[in-house]
């Protein structure tokens, strides 16, 4: 068989492959990082952490639909101290592990990524764009150009671990949040968060479903928003980019990829393909590579651009 | 496939325990014992239930009161709606044939082995409760073995007590067992000494059902996808059983 | 048979039932028009108008994925001249036509509102929201709150006919724009537009395969975010809603109207359930509405709302 | 269903006429005589197509040199890939048994029928041109009946003139035409007189393909989805047909 490159250098982190378990899709536990890890992925992110413990919102925080899923789960999380117990020796992972870190202010953002330094993550990623959560995020103004440079800049001052910062595909001037970004000091853009504010009714009890009413949408809905904000972003940004958004299969992978991402996260793969979407997809980028004459997956990185 | 209620009319309330009722529903699809369904009360929350009875087309959920979300649950009416949505898991494997087994139910565990003990022919029925009044399903079955922690109804002790007696003389091939996390982890402790395989269905705090948020972990298993029903061989790989769970915000506590 | 009331009064206009045939699907001539309305719906829409003849983007234009439909049309069409004679004898329809006008500034709106005023048409629909043609709607920024307010009031001035002002879900201040257009003098709102835009990548040969590279997002993949844009639209402004976004089945209909539209826009539903999609829909929520105990669609309107 | 282009290698390509070109692809998938494919020159644009040759999994597109498109699509070499996806419409209705049935192509229009040639039996096959360079597919069939307008070969006079003959002596159940719209009108003319059945493939412009645009109304057909093949009693109710047409701005002008 032909010998297909899958490895992927992303800031300096050598991943096996350009798969990564997205933010708040089972990374809850440190056994669990550890069995997607087998099940194939390049790298895993921890669900996002706050400074204090916080509950989330009430079920149903994940449900699906024709085109893909919708989920409010509010950043349910233990806080940091918890964390720090719960996530020790990344080392035995068997694949790079990126921490995500959420605040309501600067000084959270800051004070999660201390209390996460000593832990062995090989990054940090700092979402400003979650659509469903009162305090972060979107409601809390976070997806803005000026919000993303002092909290970029305030992370980047007190860490030397690359820093991914994960943007909003429901803002229109995205290029400029990724560029402020860029600006303050991010070693990567991840993109993208989820899509929306979504809502789905339930016409029978004539009540939305998820128990905040409202949620971000991900999956196939998602996927042509978040190739063409990557597009976007490969052209406004000279730092590499995670492409996340509705990847589940190898094709949907080359496709992020030519458009401008280095590396990409999956999230609703895990259920559609199930947890071993990781594997499945590299296997369907390799016989594609080997039925297209490729041998290094890194040659196919944005060459969707003229 | 998708992942959203159905909304159903309870179409039948039966009191089961002075704190325990069982809601009747249409419900039609698959069902394997030791599944469990999503249960939603709009604007309120959505919790998990196995089902404990299920025929044609009628299942139930035999539900015990404990806070705010089953609380509401026990305001239902005849006729009330509520939402279903699975059913999602890995339930009891059966055994075929008349190999003996024995089927373990501590407390309100014993809604999830109910149609189990339908299902498993040739098997012995241990239910065992706080106290009598707690007993469920009693004249559900042929036979059943029942003890109570305060012995005001049969057998005095619990039901590890009792199944430690059962296995001493009868040949068991396999032993299922829902209830208490302490109880399954005697349960399992007590089968690996005497060679026996077991099935427990382990609880955890369940948000999505199928396998996506990782709240329900307990060491790398999804025990809404993965389980709830873990064997023997399972249970060895994963120290969490019996040790620690999770709470709704994600923090580690000691069972 | 239970005798079942589906009619609507949209702005004193009165639809036989509230399904209404999406601005840019078969609205090229008089002929499709009528032969939409034969297939069951309660109003048509023309597709948009601007001053001068539009050839629109190369082809591909519309293309569809696993979640939906992505087009980049590009507004084709053949000016207002030529569009005033091809709309004529609009009684003859069997159902209320309303225009739809686009301009690159105030006045080219305000001309060819004036050029379609004696034609008969029963609205005037203004689309400020189009994601992918250079010169109209986000791309250039007509669907900020000033634009609307704008544009809104310019044509307000010179028509007595209703206006129904068309967003785009892919702004954060949707109800601000709302809100803007309903000071303005808008007597509706039409929400939503195509979302995005979006990007679909053809791996094969490495190239984006819309012709314009990028277009709007329509489907499925849309009809959460589009239900959430009519459920906040809903409590900001007191002018009736049309809900548009991924409606194909009369449950999605009932749920749009849950949301708290009065009407309900079809576009893609053309393509995944036939021409006849209007009076599938209006069959299926005719039996949902028997076995759900209703007799007047009216009553659905907004109750999702607590 | 996903309709969006699938990318195919040309494997062959065969000089028709001076100005027309047949490439050949694989091609998987079911085809009526009469429907289109959607041909994507990426970063070019994308135009419609009738396959004119169909055998196991080789299909073949031939194009008329015209504009910017067809140019480039003429300066493909094999080996080079274009994008196909389809095919889209409603082709021509075959007639069962062995009546005698008359097809006409008229100048590029021949691509058209050319697979409804290879397979209605018992059929007279008419070609007109302008002029002899331009006939297609001259040795394909067993037998064809050519006319040149110039008289350089065979007949002198258009495919109508000669129809007109041939309908005095044969008993056609059918007749089936593509070609300029003038051509096809003029024909369905000589039909109703007769009293024969026609079917006519009809061209407007393209842009979907899939019945959602609205582009290639005639009369409220759609001719990519509800055509581009109509018969008599489809004609009867198209005004616009052999009338008018709407360019790709979507204004109406005279044919
Ligand atoms: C697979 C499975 C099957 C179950 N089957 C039954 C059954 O048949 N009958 C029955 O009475 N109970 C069953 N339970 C437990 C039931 O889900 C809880 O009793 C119920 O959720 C309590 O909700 P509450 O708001 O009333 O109580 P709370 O006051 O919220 O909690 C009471 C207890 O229930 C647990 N609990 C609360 N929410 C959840 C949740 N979302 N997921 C899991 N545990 C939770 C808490 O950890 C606590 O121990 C099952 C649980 C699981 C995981
Ligand atoms: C159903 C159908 C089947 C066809 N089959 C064949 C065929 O087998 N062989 C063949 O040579 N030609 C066929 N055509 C015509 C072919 O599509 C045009 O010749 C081609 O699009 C011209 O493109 P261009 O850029 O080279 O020329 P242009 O300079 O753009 O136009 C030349 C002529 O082609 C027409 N045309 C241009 N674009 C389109 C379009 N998107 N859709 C329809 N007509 C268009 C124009 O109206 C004009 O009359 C078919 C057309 C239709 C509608
Ligand atoms: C259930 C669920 C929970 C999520 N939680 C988080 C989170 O805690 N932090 C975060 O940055 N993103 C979170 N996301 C967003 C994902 O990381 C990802 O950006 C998004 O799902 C798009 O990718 P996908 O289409 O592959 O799912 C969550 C998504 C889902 C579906
Ligand atoms: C092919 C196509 C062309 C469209 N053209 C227009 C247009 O000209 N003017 C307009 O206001 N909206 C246009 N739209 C948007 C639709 O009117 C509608 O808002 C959108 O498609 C969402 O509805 P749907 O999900 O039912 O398709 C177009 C949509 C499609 C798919
Ligand atoms: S409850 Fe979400 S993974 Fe099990
Ligand atoms: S080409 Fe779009 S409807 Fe026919």
């Amino acid at each position: 068989m032909t010998d297909v490159k899958l490895s992927v250098n992303l800031c300096n982190i050598r991943l096996s492959n350009p798969t990564i378990l997205a933010s708040g899709i089972l990374g809850t536990t440190r056994a669990l990082l550890k069995r997607v890890a087998e099940c194939g992925a390049g790298a895993v992110t921890i669900k996002s952490i706050s400074k204090e413990a916080r509950e989330g919102h009430n079920n149903p925080t994940v449900i699906t639909y024709e085109a893909g899923m919708i989920n409010a789960v509010g950043y349910s999380n233990p806080g940091v101290e918890s964390a720090r117990i719960e996530f020790t020796n990344l080392k035995e992972i068997g694949a790079p592990v990126f921490a995500s870190i959420i605040g309501t202010c600067n000084d959270e953002f800051v004070k999660v990524a201390e209390g996460l330094s000593e832990s062995g993550f090989s990054a940090i990623e700092i979402p400003l764009s979650c659509p469903h959560t009162p305090g972060f995020g979107l409601l809390s103004g976070q997806g803005t150009p000026k919000a993303t440079y002092d909290i970029t800049s305030a992370v980047r001052r007190i860490t030397h671990l690359p820093i991914f910062v994960k943007i909003s595909p429901s803002i229109p001037e995205i290029t400029t949040v990724a560029k402020a970004a860029e600006d303050a000091g991010a070693s990567g853009i991840t993109a993208v968060n989820s899509m929306g504010p979504g809502m789905i009714i339930n016409i029978e009890s004539k009540k939305p479903v998820l128990g905040f009413k409202v949620g971000g949408v991900t999956g196939d809905a998602l996927r042509p928003i978040a190739v063409r904000c990557v597009y976007d972003v490969y052209k406004a940004v000279k730092i590499p980019i995670i492409g996340v958004g509705g990847i589940s299969t190898g094709r949907h992978a080359i496709e992020m990829l030519m458009a401008g991402a280095v590396a990409v996260g999956i999230g609703t793969g895990v259920y559609t393909r199930g947890i071993d979407v990781f594997s499945k997809v590299c296997a369907e980028m390799k016989q594609w590579m080997i039925e297209n004459g490729y041998n290094n997956i890194n040659d196919l990185v944005g060459i969707a651009h003229d | 496939m998708i992942e959203q209620p159905k909304i159903v009319k309870i179409c039948d309330i039966k009191d089961e325990t002075p704190n325990a009722k069982t809601f009747f529903f249409e419900y039609m699809g698959h069902y394997d014992p030791g599944q469990f369904v999503m249960v939603w009360i709009p604007l309120n929350d959505e919790k998990p239930f196995t089902l404990s009875y299920i025929n044609r087309n009628i299942a139930g959920i035999t539900v015990l009161k404990r806070g705010n979300f089953t609380k509401t649950l026990h305001t239902k009416k005849i006729g009330d709606q509520i939402g279903i949505r699975g059913p999602y898991g890995r339930g009891y494997s059966l055994i075929k044939g008349n190999a003996a087994t024995c089927i373990v139910g501590g407390g309100i565990g014993m809604a999830s082995i109910a149609c189990l003990a339908d299902k498993q022919e040739n098997a012995t029925i241990v239910q065992g409760s706080r106290t009598m009044p707690e007993l469920l399903f009693r004249h559900r079955y042929k036979e059943m073995r029942l003890c109570t922690d305060d012995g005001s109804f049969g057998y005095k002790g619990t039901t590890v007590d009792l199944l430690r007696e059962l296995v001493g003389k009868h040949d068991y091939q396999k032993i299922y067992a829902c209830g208490p996390e302490k109880m399954l982890y005697k349960v399992y402790e007590l089968c690996n000494e005497h060679h026996i395989e077991c099935e427990v269905s382990i609880e955890r705090y369940i948000k999505c059902g199928f396998g996506i948020c990782g709240q329900c972990d307990c060491s790398g298993q999804r025990i809404c996808i993965d389980g709830p029903v873990f064997n023997s061989k399972d249970l060895k790989d994963m120290p969490d059983f019996g040790k620690t769970e999770i709470t709704k915000s994600g923090k580690r506590i000691s069972l």
